[in-house]
């Protein structure tokens, strides 16, 4: 996505090299001229990726909980999404996508807090700005949401609100300014294309903290939490699967070429994945579960997400089969080993997954794997150890900010219900209201 | 009067209706259970983990019948609800003081 | 939507006023041409706007009932789409957007019936004529299917089906004429720009008539009649939400900046709203609720959707708070001080939603708020006459068509079902069948 | 879809005859270029597609089967996904649609096995080859998962994954070359817009198949097997009716007026259809049911498939209303007279929809009746004898390969559970999981 | 101590329950059945196929009462959930040997 | 033989069931109920009104026992759903006339 992702793909159209043409675009591009098929796939995509949230991932969320919590799940992903709209159009659009002057390698300025500026005519390369900012407000969206799977049944909505408010803020516009805005990160040549490190490691190890300074649900491992509806959460899957080609191929900016590559490698990376988790299940525990074949799918969405500007169909399968096998093993044998109690695997899948993803695009981007070639000067070693740095800067600043914030709000308000609460369920508890009245 | 209350497996509620329908008793009551016995229960995976489910989907069937008749019914039962494996459950037969029909305020053997 | 609103659209986006360049557009044209992009964003809306009546609305609907009334919704959503569709192309389409003649100022004319003359290559502006006619069918589906809300869990099959297929002929095809047609409200100056007097007063309005020439479901309201499946009903929100942007940004009838800004002040009024109603309730209950916030959400997207070619992203938060609120005493305050039995609240979301977003675009359409002006010729309060005389308009004429169609209904074959069929259900009673079998 | 419909597309909008355009578009046209709303529609498309399957048919079937084997039916529309998937960039798409060379009238070659030779850049049209590739793939996904309907709650997860893989291997990738891809079928000059043989009666033969290989589930028809959700089935027949778009609207391979008309006569049709079997319903048993009415407008969608391309706004209501009439007495008097259980009818609805359909094609194309016209050198009883033809070619062929692959896995692992897994349910035994946990 | 078991239609719970809280009793449990008996059930269909159901769905109704109280509770029972169609259910007494309050560990009529 | 019905809390069940097990109990049958009691309900909102739900998620424990077991059962069952707060429940003993085990025919003390 975003504009160093476009060139990319441009590039990697026309068959040339990254750093040249980026510069020679930029000296002789003519003003842009609004091109309506672009705007169509991009109108979609912000639809698309929107629809990733709602109700796809509340559906998969809100699936695997017990039913006295489902609805509090729902809640979550819903005022999640409202809460990160409003403080988008206020200041984050700008904190993000603006230039910050000095401190631009750090954070972006305030000169469109309250969209301000931006007219129906407005451009951002060949789409309206409006449409841009909007593709982009569904990342700021979605990555708060995943977070929630980690918590689950167990969180203070207060608590909830205040803390994803701060973290928006305090964590995501930053680091979506540093790799998609012109940061650090960007100037770097981390390879991103849609949001491994920004969206899904970033999530991952905020939920990661969380679960760690919230606690287990009580219970926790020693009673079955079986999900109270897969077809929920199945259901959920898809919408995630079929929402994310306008993650990844809308991550293009364009209805072009470099969209339909990233199509064809989210789809068979994500087929491996299944497959891959599958397999794993089947050869561990005897038989394949749904919620094991559809985990890797998403396993493998995320995984493919940093790599779907940059590699090839090829590339694409074996990426997928490996973050199906590495995520399984997070979800299941690294969480049992270290014992917190991430509910839903926000960190074991997206954490995990965008860890190997955001690692095996400095790999797959190999022109010899049938990749596009790597960053400006970099070669595979390179590429991989700015790959690794922008892992490491985002996990260890997420982790730190979301830290303390917790610690704050805790301090506050109090992160968790009662334990009266806990077992009554959120939903009564938190919301007066019961997910089935059958 | 008796109150006899059966545990049976599910997919054979329906011949058991029928088998008590053919010996004349017409009104029954029916609710989903979960039986634990010894019948082992399964296992079952969340991401990567088993657990153990020990109780197992039952139907509980519980009817009133005359006196005279519970040995014909707990017969019928027997026979229809019988797979000869493990887990076929058991039926209970309990006194009954007293039964009163709603609809008509009649008391006494009328009731069924 | 429609032609005038595209021709705002275009005209924001130059910055110029809107009335002489409408003209000059019409004088020097040039024949229109296909554009493909724009024809791919309104392929896409269609299809969008359609996925929120199915199943989107049939969720949101479906869940809230009874689990012995479920599938009567699902089934009463479904049979309007499929009623509705076929009389658009008999003589719906026809009768709302083609030149009536003499009487144009009050329906279009018979030109198009049976869609004669309509073929592969027929254009409407830049896209083809047959995506502009699905486009707007999706509209005169939904319409009807958002009254369902109002008579839900107690209204024959056979009297809904004879209802909506008159309705729709005497009330809405003839309304839709007047505001997008070429009627009298069109040539008034009204700003409506997806429909809120067409498609949300209008259901609203049909909605409370319906409730109470209907009368109230046994029990109300002094029996508990909680939702079955809340989670049905959320996601269902969900789908109203994504699909919307096919609504308010499709209504460009382009994909372009005007489609752009109807997408982003979409996006903030939804979000604004839910939060208002959020807390509101949190306020008055002491407790946050699901159905709260997601019903909040959709009255939102009822009121942004006659401003959304007009106003700018502030005015759209702004609008949007106004209507979580007001719409939150609607659905619980109005409601139960007049004691009508609005099931579903189509009149409390739909019908209030929609008289304050299309009074407020008379407020907020205004340059100095950040919106793109009024009609030609009017300030701000001439525009919010007019917009009051099209509420009003639509308001009456659709209540006493609807009252009459209704009594001549219940005389041929009863409204109502009977009182042993209201308690075993809808789904046994008519439908035979029953939604779950666990 | 496909070649030769984008070009009846594109005649059609041309008025002009099929043939000579053909072979001149051929030979003077300049080399195709990107263009970008073509591509944004066919990204779409190819979403819209996947969205049928994941989760619309997951969801439509698995409501539709007995709680305990719920799980079974979702996991194996997503295994199938996920194998088709991997296939056909391994060498799915090159059997399909390359060049087979002397063996072309049966089989492509494989000189695009592995995707190998598919760049950024690679157009197919005006499109992506990459777009192009994933639109087709997602027919390749849905054509098996819709034989899931006739063999569901009895078969082995791993028969399953043989089976399916060596379905599209030995009869998918084949029939679709024949029709699509250039083979006899294609030569013979059949119209099939966007599957009717391909996918539906091809679907529908092997479900037939394989319910009578596999046999009747213990207990049919004696013990009633009622739906154990219907509200997830409704749900799921309005994502396919939704998603159906991308597949009719989609074939025209562009965004364009074809596009348009398929997305009319798909609207009308599916409509009547709908229509149609209530009312058979109503008739019959005294009562419409959503189940019917729902199955009724799928029925539609089947039989418009092959005509979305060649058939008018009024040619689409007669085959639609024909369709649901006749697809009700297949899916109830036939199948009950004959004897077979096909668990959700995929004969009954895609088997005898998609033969009504492709025969009816051959009927409302004519001109006379608002159609565009037959192939070249074809009068109605032609185009009928060589749609027959295709039916059957497909019907056989498939019937026989099926029949073998279900002998051999039989033979190898075993096409059915025990009798024990089959009455505790395929979600438990197969899977370790239950569907709800309530 | 007397066990008292009353189906009832399922609508009538809220009325049933308001009646035995008139004449002061302070617990009861409630379970969701199936019931069987002289009210036919009622055709279903799929797919063009008609089925019987026979099962109708009501609700079980289970309450300890003092020995003194029985006929007061029956009698309430009866009044309210009775509509005079068919179906509207029975009530049946049994006896009770001994009762603990789970909380206190009381036993004897301490319990209700 | 004596028939032991618990109403418990939910979240109870799993320490109910192997406090029984311990002492050697080897069959049990639950079901979901909702009750009815002195712990007070919830209040629900639906679209901004309040109403009250006075019925409460449960579990209904029941085993036939042995007659000389029946003591050490109800304490079994007290201890382990006692959480000392309203609502944990009660447990009645009632008789049993005579038992089957269907799988065998076999009755008296050996079905269980
Ligand atoms: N002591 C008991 N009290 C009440 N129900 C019991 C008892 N023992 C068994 N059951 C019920 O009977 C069912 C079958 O018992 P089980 O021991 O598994 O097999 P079998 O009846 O063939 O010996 C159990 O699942 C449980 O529901
Ligand atoms: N012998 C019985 N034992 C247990 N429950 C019965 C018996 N007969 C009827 N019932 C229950 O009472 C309900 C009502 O009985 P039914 O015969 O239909 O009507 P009525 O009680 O008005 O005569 C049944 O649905 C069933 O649940
Ligand atoms: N008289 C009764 N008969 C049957 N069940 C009862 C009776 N009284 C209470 N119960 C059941 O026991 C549960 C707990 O009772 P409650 O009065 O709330 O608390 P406690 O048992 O601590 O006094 C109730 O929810 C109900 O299910």
């Amino acid at each position: 996505m975003k504009k160093i992702s476009t060139m990319t793909g441009r590039v990697a159209m026309l068959g040339l090299l990254l750093a040249p043409v980026t510069v020679l675009a930029e000296e002789v591009a003519p003003p842009p001229v609004l091109n309506s098929g672009d705007t169509a796939w991009m109108l979609t995509s912000a639809v698309l990726v929107l629809f990733m949230t709602l109700p796809g991932l509340a559906l998969f969320y809100g699936g695997m909980v017990r039913a006295k919590n489902t609805l509090s799940v729902f809640m979550q992903c819903f005022a999640i999404t409202a809460v990160v709209t409003v403080l988008w159009s206020l200041y984050g659009y700008s904190l993000a996508f603006t230039d910050g002057g000095g401190a631009n390698a750090l954070i972006g300025g305030l000169g469109k807090a309250f969209l301000a500026g931006i007219k129906v005519d407005s451009l951002n390369g060949t789409i309206p700005e409006t449409v841009y900012l909007t593709f982009q407000l569904t990342f700021a969206v979605i990555t708060p949401a995943l977070i929630v799977g980690a918590f689950a049944e167990r969180m203070k909505f207060s608590a909830l609100l205040l803390f994803m408010g701060a973290w928006v803020t305090l964590v995501y516009f930053p680091i979506c300014h540093w790799v998609w805005g012109g940061g650090w990160m960007m100037s770097m040549g981390v390879l991103d294309y849609a949001g491994g490190t920004v969206v899904h490691v970033n999530a991952g190890i905020a939920g990661l903290v969380t679960a760690l300074v919230i606690g287990k649900r009580k219970g926790f491992p020693h009673t079955a939490m079986p999900p109270h509806s897969l077809p929920l959460t199945v259901t959920g899957a898809g919408m995630l699967w079929v929402g994310w080609f306008g993650f990844n191929a809308g991550s293009a900016s364009a209805a072009n070429g470099a969209a339909g590559m990233a199509m064809v490698v989210t789809q068979l990376a994500t087929a491996m994945a299944a497959l891959g988790w599958m397999f794993m299940e089947w050869r561990e525990h005897g038989k394949p579960s749904a919620l094991g074949l559809t985990t890797g799918a998403v396993a493998g969405l995320v995984a493919i997400t940093p790599a779907s500007g940059f590699v090839g169909p090829m590339g694409a399968l074996a990426l997928g089969g490996i973050a199906g096998v590495v995520c399984f093993l997070g979800a299941t044998t690294l969480k049992r080993k270290m014992g917190y109690d991430d509910s839903l695997d926000a960190f074991g899948v997206h954490g995990v997954g965008g860890i190997v993803g955001a690692l095996l695009t400095g790999v797959f981007a190999s022109p010899d794997l049938g990749g596009v070639g790597f960053s400006k000067g970099l070669d595979m070693a390179g590429q991989l150890m700015v790959q690794a740095e922008s892992i490491l800067g985002t996990g260890v600043y997420c982790a730190v900010v979301s830290f303390i914030l917790l610690k704050i709000i805790d301090a506050m308000v109090g992160l968790r219900v009662d334990e009266e609460s806990e077992s009554t369920g959120l939903d009564i508890a938190l919301h007066g209201e019961r997910g089935y009245n059958y | 009067m008796k109150w006899v209350t059966a545990i049976i497996k599910p997919f054979k509620q329906e011949e058991v209706r029928e088998a008590l329908s053919a010996i004349g008793v017409t009104g029954m009551t029916l609710t989903e259970v979960r039986g634990f016995g010894r019948q082992k229960g399964h296992t079952e995976l969340y991401r990567g983990a088993e657990y153990q489910v020990d109780f197992l989907p039952k139907i509980k069937v519980e009817l009133a019948v005359q006196e005279s008749q519970v040995e014909q019914v707990v017969e019928a039962i027997r026979e229809a609800a019988r797979t000869g494996k493990i887990g076929d459950g058991k039926i209970f037969v309990m006194p009954i003081d007293h039964a009163v029909r709603i609809r008509t305020g009649e008391t006494g053997p009328n009731v069924l």
